[in-house]
């Protein structure tokens, strides 16, 4: 059969491919973007500390900047051509849709890169991904803000939103810790969420340094400053892997309920999606399952904290 | 000169210069390969000093990549006096990260040597020593001859500022994707478990075993690796041949014997 | 005109390896003229004692960056004729293959790298690249199939990896040859702009009368073994080496001299050229007579065309070999062997010139003794005649110091001298 | 589906046909290993007489032609101030020929996790729908345990799949695409000895396996076992080379890597197959390694393969084709470890008195 032909037709893929069976169009629009990322550009870029950056980023496409809707606790994966991407805690208001603030900590090969950019530079996020805080399930309570170090980037964008509903909330307090004073971020803000949000902010340092003259310690000397009433109080937990342990165990025996205190992980991560499988903990993925988990899933998982 | 801005980066040519010390100059050579982005790798470079291309010299560089190891005294002096211009010394190659084959004739004593080859004469010579035994090493790239493909990426990584690694999982990694038969299963001892990676598995891909010219991979499992040795009953000398062939595993031969 | 001249040289530039030149003339009279080697020794002869036989090419190879596919294959012939093993003929054809890669990529390197800007009056290539385009491309291109030709043949082109001890480790692809036969097809149009642009330059006339040695295989132009002949009617067999080369030291040199029946002698391109011009290809031959070049050219500048000739016979040779290896079975490409004790020398045609590898094995298999002799150092002792003999020409032609450096310098690299390699 | 009969020598004419006009791969003999034992790859072949049909297994899986060992994400090119960045999924049509039943399950099983998962990937749903998959059963190799895993059988995922019922074919056909081809070619609908034959030949299949692994409850296992002394053990071994992911029909894990172009006018996003088993797979910025020990990231391997993640509903993902086995110098294979990690269990439970908090 020499004169017959059999070849195979090429066929080809589009993105509308996968998502015509989806018809919620957030989802549509959010795998959508997995690959290509929104194009942003940096608007401001503040210097919070020595190590730490505030960057300011708007969706350049006014109809993306439209669709990019995230939750507080969520993730994306920031890209800098060149240079690579990599996991940046959302650390605005999910009520602003105009901009995406990223508290940005230079820890290596891309953020070095990224500290070197200045405002109008032209970056691209991927996501939201991850699981959030469940900002409405806490209404009603008492809440606890713990954080440790860069892990009140993560925080700030629950405490946006306590602020934004602050009616819906009984006492709120964030409790701090940093090694050195000059490691407080978000200190220009303090003031605000006192005042008019009626938050009370309780800060530590390990060690102290000149000018100094708040407590010395450690974060759990917090602790008895405040009375915490473990029927009616959510905890929200972000710092380095030995703070949650220590914190959590601490309000587990204080009688706090094991699935109302949530934490935000870290691991490597390469795609965000549940595929590189780099951020497994467990038999779960920290981008898709996490990174927030209430502290009931994380004892269960082997090797989380 | 400024070759490239982007984004508010300006990316200035490497001010490089190139020296070789006692070797075959083979990783020089492999500078002018891979012939299709040639002509774009050296708009990277600003050449300050490369005897090998270039009559012109000039020593106000910041990069020198020195290939070769050292055995005469004046070499010693030579690569102290770059070490003191240098911003960047990187050990080019596997004579100038371990010594290389070079370092075989430390087996033998040095004036015998000598009276062998040069029968009658008067040799300066000394036992051969890497670079990293005379002065501060900022950089390996290690390879017998090195991976220009390697070499690209790392100039382009200095050239933006990015991170500069090297692999660190073992050679069969790459043997592995290049759908090679393993040397073992053929028979002979292959030092690809405990080399480091990205040669691309070039000798297995050839049906040769690797020699361990990239030098000990990260976190090696050495006594694992002689088991499966004993195991399979391949012969011990075999084993220290080979180990000792580019002398990059001279803390474990050692610890062997 | 009586002038004096003293010339120093210290570590000449774009050529392969540490080398001075020295010369000192007196009222037009040459005192000295001396071509030093520096070079640091690194004893090659000595590292391989006590190695095993098919580990020994691995490490000869890296004798010389530039040369490795030639070291290999002298080694493993040494071995192969000492222990009597006969490779495969798919073997020996793809071996051939590799060396014509070899040869291509090394003269296209000294051509258009190290030699063009002599000529066109720069100190290095890179300003070739904007203002020779064309050029240097063509340069590119060749080079690169040069490597192409011995990555498809020999794993790699620097320190081969599949040229083994018993015949080839592992053979090319039948597609990777047809893929290549398509490169050299395409690259010929590249060749043709390099001879055009040879043909524009004025190659320095000289003429110093000389023994050209090379070796000498029956059918076909010489590459792997043979008879080793000269021009002034000397043939031995390779094992014979000694004879042919009678290596002397010089205490200033830690590269060795030789000669043969005169005070010195050539290997290299012009030598092969000279001594089996008939067996060039037809386009070799045509390429030739367009530089009105034929045996027996004396003149050492003309070895950079014989390279260029060389080229044109490479590609040509090259896709022969190819086609004969499509149609045959890739499968038996290594004789298996047992080790046994002998002696005996494996001669190939370097890019350079004869290399000889003269190997000793034991009842195990092991080399107890080695003697390695470089093509760089057979020219030795001509390259030290020549410059003598060119300053004082160029004094009585009238040229000025600067002038004369130029000129020995632009004869040294017509050796294409491959330094650290003499001194191994 | 539908089922048809054909005779071997006019399957030769339909192959031929195929891997003539189509870029194709099948299991071809590489090198023959030196206890003698032929080994067998998947690569290009042309014709129907390149394609060795009576191969056992290849060393590696044919994963690479879906999950490239490396692959082109996406390029950035740069202009004065700015990027664009340009992704594209294209794959072009190949037919792969001669997958095992356990080869095409893996693929079903990457299709669970790639394509039906939170966030469907368009770079191996091109590569997959490109893809004309010819499967051929076979009789398992002595170590083979995909019947323990339950993957010795095939009903989905393929154009076509062959039983070897002596003289002829049956022929499973699954596609339209391989109809159409099959029209033009001599096959007949199966009577009732074919059938027999068919049943028959499966029987044999089902009764040849020689290597069982028991998976009963092992995802539970696995947790429960999560300390255990067995990880440390056959860590010790481990070489932390990543052999046995690479030749993994199923493994698929990553890393992306991003680098300028060398004149710095673009850059590329690409993406590499890696291993868990490898040193740095769960290291951190600032060099914290969440897995510094060999057991640690052996024991993730066994982890993602037998206990299933999350996201594809804790399904077992490996099929029990026995290549990382096969393929580890260190003689670490699936059969030993789960059999070890039971003993461990089964001796804590005989042992009721020992410690009663350890679970
Ligand atoms: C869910 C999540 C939220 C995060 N939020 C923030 C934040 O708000 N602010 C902040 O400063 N940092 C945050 N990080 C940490 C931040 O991602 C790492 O510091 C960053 O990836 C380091 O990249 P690098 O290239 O600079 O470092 P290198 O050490 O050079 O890393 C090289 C590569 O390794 C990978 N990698 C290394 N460390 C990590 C890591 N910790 N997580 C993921 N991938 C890694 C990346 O692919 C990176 O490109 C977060 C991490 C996660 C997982
Ligand atoms: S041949 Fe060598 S490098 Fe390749 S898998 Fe085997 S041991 Fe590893
Ligand atoms: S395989 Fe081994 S010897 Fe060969 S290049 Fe790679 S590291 Fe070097
Ligand atoms: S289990 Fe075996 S194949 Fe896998 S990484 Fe360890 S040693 Fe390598």
């Amino acid at each position: 059969m020499p004169d017959k032909h059999f070849v195979i037709p090429r066929q080809d893929i589009n993105r509308e491919d996968f998502t015509s069976s989806i018809p919620d169009f957030n989802r549509r629009a959010e795998i959508m973007k997995t690959d290509m990322g929104y194009k942003c550009i940096v608007t401001n870029i503040v210097q919070l500390t020595k190590q730490e950056k505030l960057f300011k980023l708007r969706i350049i496409d006014p109809q993306e900047r439209g669709i990019f809707r995230f939750k507080p606790g969520q993730f994306l994966m920031l890209e800098l051509p060149g240079y690579g991407d990599v996991p940046i805690s959302i650390s605005s208001s999910n009520s602003n849709h105009e901009f995406i603030e990223l508290c940005i900590r230079k820890a290596g090969h891309v953020t070095s890169a990224l500290f070197t950019l200045g405002e109008g530079a032209h970056v691209a996020i991927r996501g939201p991904f991850g699981s959030a805080f469940p900002m409405d399930e806490m209404a009603g309570n008492n809440v606890l803000l713990i954080a440790g170090g860069l892990g009140f980037a993560p925080l700030r964008a629950p405490l946006f939103w306590i602020n934004e509903h602050r009616e819906r909330f009984l006492n709120v307090h964030v409790l701090y810790g940093v090694k050195e004073p000059s490691q407080q971020l978000f200190t220009y803000q303090f003031d605000e969420w006192e005042k008019i949000s009626h938050i009370t902010l309780h800060t530590i340092a390990e060690h102290a340094e000149e000018g100094w003259i708040g407590k010395t310690g450690m974060i759990t000397d917090l602790f008895n400053d405040i009375t915490i009433d473990p029927e009616h109080t959510y905890a929200i937990v972000c710092g380095p892997p030995v703070m949650f342990k220590i914190v959590c165990s601490y309000l587990d025996k204080l009688g706090i309920p094991m699935n109302r205190m949530f934490v935000s992980l870290e691991r490597r991560m390469h795609c965000g999606m549940g595929k590189c499988c780099r951020c497994m903990v467990g038999s779960t993925f920290t981008c898709v399952d996490g990174p927030v988990f209430d502290y009931w899933s994380v004892i269960n998982l082997k090797e989380a904290i | 000169m400024i070759s490239m801005k982007y984004q508010g980066f300006t990316f200035e040519k490497l001010k490089i210069a190139s020296f070789d010390f006692t070797c075959c100059e083979g990783c020089q050579l492999q500078l002018a390969n891979r012939e299709s982005s040639l002509l774009d790798f050296l708009e990277l470079l600003d050449i300050r000093n490369f005897r090998e291309l270039s009559t012109e010299k000039n020593n106000d560089y910041d990069i020198a990549l020195i290939e070769g190891s050292l055995s005469r005294e004046d070499e010693v002096e030579r690569l102290q006096a770059i070490r003191r211009q240098a911003k960047t010394l990187i050990a080019f190659g596997t004579c100038a990260c371990f010594g290389g084959v070079n370092s075989l004739k430390n087996k033998f004593p040095l004036q015998e040597s000598v009276a062998e080859v040069y029968p009658g004469m008067q040799i300066d010579t000394m036992p051969v020593r890497k670079i990293s035994d005379v002065v501060k090493v900022d950089l390996s790239i290690p390879g017998c001859p090195v991976n220009k493909e390697e070499v690209e990426r790392i100039m382009v990584h200095l050239a933006t500022g990015s991170l500069i690694t090297l692999p660190n999982y073992p050679v069969c990694f790459e043997c592995k994707a290049q759908l090679n038969t393993c040397m073992f299963e053929l028979g002979e001892i292959c030092l690809g478990p405990i080399t480091r990676g990205g040669c691309n598995a070039v000798c297995t891909s050839g049906k040769t075993p690797c020699l361990g010219c990239r030098g000990p991979s990260e976190e090696i499992n050495m006594p694992a690796f002689i088991e499966l040795v004993t195991e399979r009953k391949l012969s011990p000398d075999d084993l220290q041949e080979k180990m000792a062939f580019y002398n990059a595993f001279e803390e474990f031969c050692d610890h062997e014997a | 005109m009586k002038r004096d001249l003293t010339l120093d040289i210290r570590h000449l530039t774009r050529v392969e390896g540490h080398a001075n030149i020295s010369i000192t003339v007196k009222d037009g009279k040459l005192l000295d003229a001396r071509w030093a080697v520096v070079e640091t020794p690194r004893f090659f002869e000595v590292m391989v004692k006590g190695m095993s036989a098919e580990r020994v090419p691995f490490l000869t190879s890296r004798i010389c960056g530039i040369c490795s596919i030639s070291h290999a294959l002298a080694s493993i012939r040494a071995l192969e004729r000492a222990m009597t093993i006969e490779p495969p003929d798919v073997a020996k054809q793809i071996r051939l293959l590799a060396m014509h890669g070899e040869t291509l990529q090394s003269h296209a390197l000294h051509l258009f790298f190290l030699v063009a800007p002599d000529f066109t009056g720069h100190g290095s290539v890179l300003p070739l690249i904007t203002s020779h385009p064309d050029l240097i491309k063509a340069g590119l291109r060749l080079k690169e199939l040069g490597n192409q030709i011995s990555t498809v043949s020999a794993g790699r082109c620097t320190h081969p990896v599949s040229l083994v001890v018993g015949g080839v480790s592992k053979a090319p692809e039948k597609q990777q040859l047809l893929q290549l036969r398509t490169m050299i097809r395409e690259s010929k149009p590249a060749l043709d702009t390099a001879c055009s642009f040879f043909r524009t330059l004025t190659i320095p006339e000289f003429k110093r009368e000389t023994e050209f040695i090379s070796l000498c295989n029956g059918s076909r132009y010489p590459s792997i073994g043979g008879d080793i002949i000269s021009t002034d009617g000397v043939r031995r067999n390779e094992n014979e080496y000694l004879l042919m080369t009678n290596e002397y030291s010089r205490d200033f040199s830690t590269s060795k001299f030789t000669r043969l029946s005169r005070e010195s002698s050539v290997a290299g391109a012009l030598a092969r050229f000279n001594n089996n011009y008939d067996l060039l290809h037809p386009r070799a031959k045509e390429a030739a007579a367009a530089f009105a070049l034929q045996p027996v050219c004396h003149n050492p500048f003309m070895n950079n065309i014989a390279q260029l000739i060389e080229c044109v016979h490479i590609l040509e040779d090259a896709e022969e070999l190819i086609n004969s290896l499509v149609d045959m079975e890739l499968q038996e490409i290594k004789t298996p062997y047992a080790p046994k004790a002998g002696s005996a020398t494996g001669a190939v045609e370097a890019p350079r010139g004869i290399l000889y590898h003269h190997l000793e094995t034991s009842d195990e298999g092991k080399v107890v003794r080695a003697d390695c002799i470089i093509p760089t150092t057979q020219n030795n002792a001509n390259i030290e005649y020549d410059l003598g003999a060119i300053a004082e020409q160029a004094l009585q032609e009238g040229k000025n110091d600067r002038e004369i450096e130029k000129l020995c310098e632009m004869a040294v690299r017509s050796y294409d001298p491959c330094i650290s390699c003499s001194v191994h | 589906m539908i089922y048809k009969v054909i005779a071997k020598s006019e399957f030769k004419r339909f192959t031929d046909a195929l891997l003539r006009d189509n870029t194709s791969f099948g299991p071809r003999q590489v090198d023959t290993d030196s206890r003698g034992t032929a080994v067998y790859q998947f690569l290009p072949v042309s014709s129907s007489d390149d394609v060795a049909f009576d191969y056992t297994a290849t060393a590696s899986s044919a994963k690479h032609f879906f999950l490239p060992f490396r692959e082109e994400l996406s390029r950035f090119t740069f202009n004065d101030q700015e990027w664009d960045q340009q992704i594209t999924y294209e794959a072009n049509p190949i037919v792969l020929i001669g997958l095992r039943a356990c080869d095409i399950s893996a693929l079903n099983i990457l299709d669970d996790v790639l394509l039906n998962g939170h966030f469907p990937s368009p770079y191996y749903l091109a590569k997959r729908k490109n893809t004309f998959v010819i499967g051929i059963d076979h009789l398992p190799l002595p170590d083979c345990f995909c019947k323990s895993m339950s993957h010795h059988t095939i009903s989905t995922g393929f154009n076509v799949f062959c039983s070897d019922i002596g003289e002829d074919y049956y022929l499973s056909i699954n596609s339209s695409k391989a109809f159409n081809f099959l029209k033009e070619f001599e096959t007949r609908d199966p009577h009732d000895d074919d059938n027999c034959r068919l049943v028959e030949r499966r029987k044999i299949i089902s009764n040849s396996f020689l290597s069982e692994v028991d998976v009963t409850a092992l995802p539970s296992i696995l947790d429960i076992e999560f300390d255990s002394p067995v990880w440390e053990k056959w860590g010790n071994k481990c070489l932390n080379c990543g052999t046995c992911a690479m030749v993994c029909p199923t493994c698929y894990c990553y890393s992306v890597e991003e680098s300028f172009d060398t004149d710095l006018k673009g850059a590329s996003r690409q993406k590499k197959l890696y291993s868990c088993n490898l040193v740095d797979f769960a290291e951190v910025a600032g060099g914290h390694n969440f897995r510094p020990k060999n057991g640690d990231r052996l024991k993730y391997r066994y982890y993602h393969q037998h206990r299933g993640f999350a996201e594809n509903a804790n399904q077992q993902i490996c099929v029990g084709c026995n290549r990382c086995g096969r393929a580890c110098l260190a003689g670490i294979n699936p059969k030993d470890v789960i059999n070890d990690l039971r003993m461990e269990k089964e001796s804590c439970l005989t042992n009721i008195s020992s410690s009663p908090d350890r679970i």
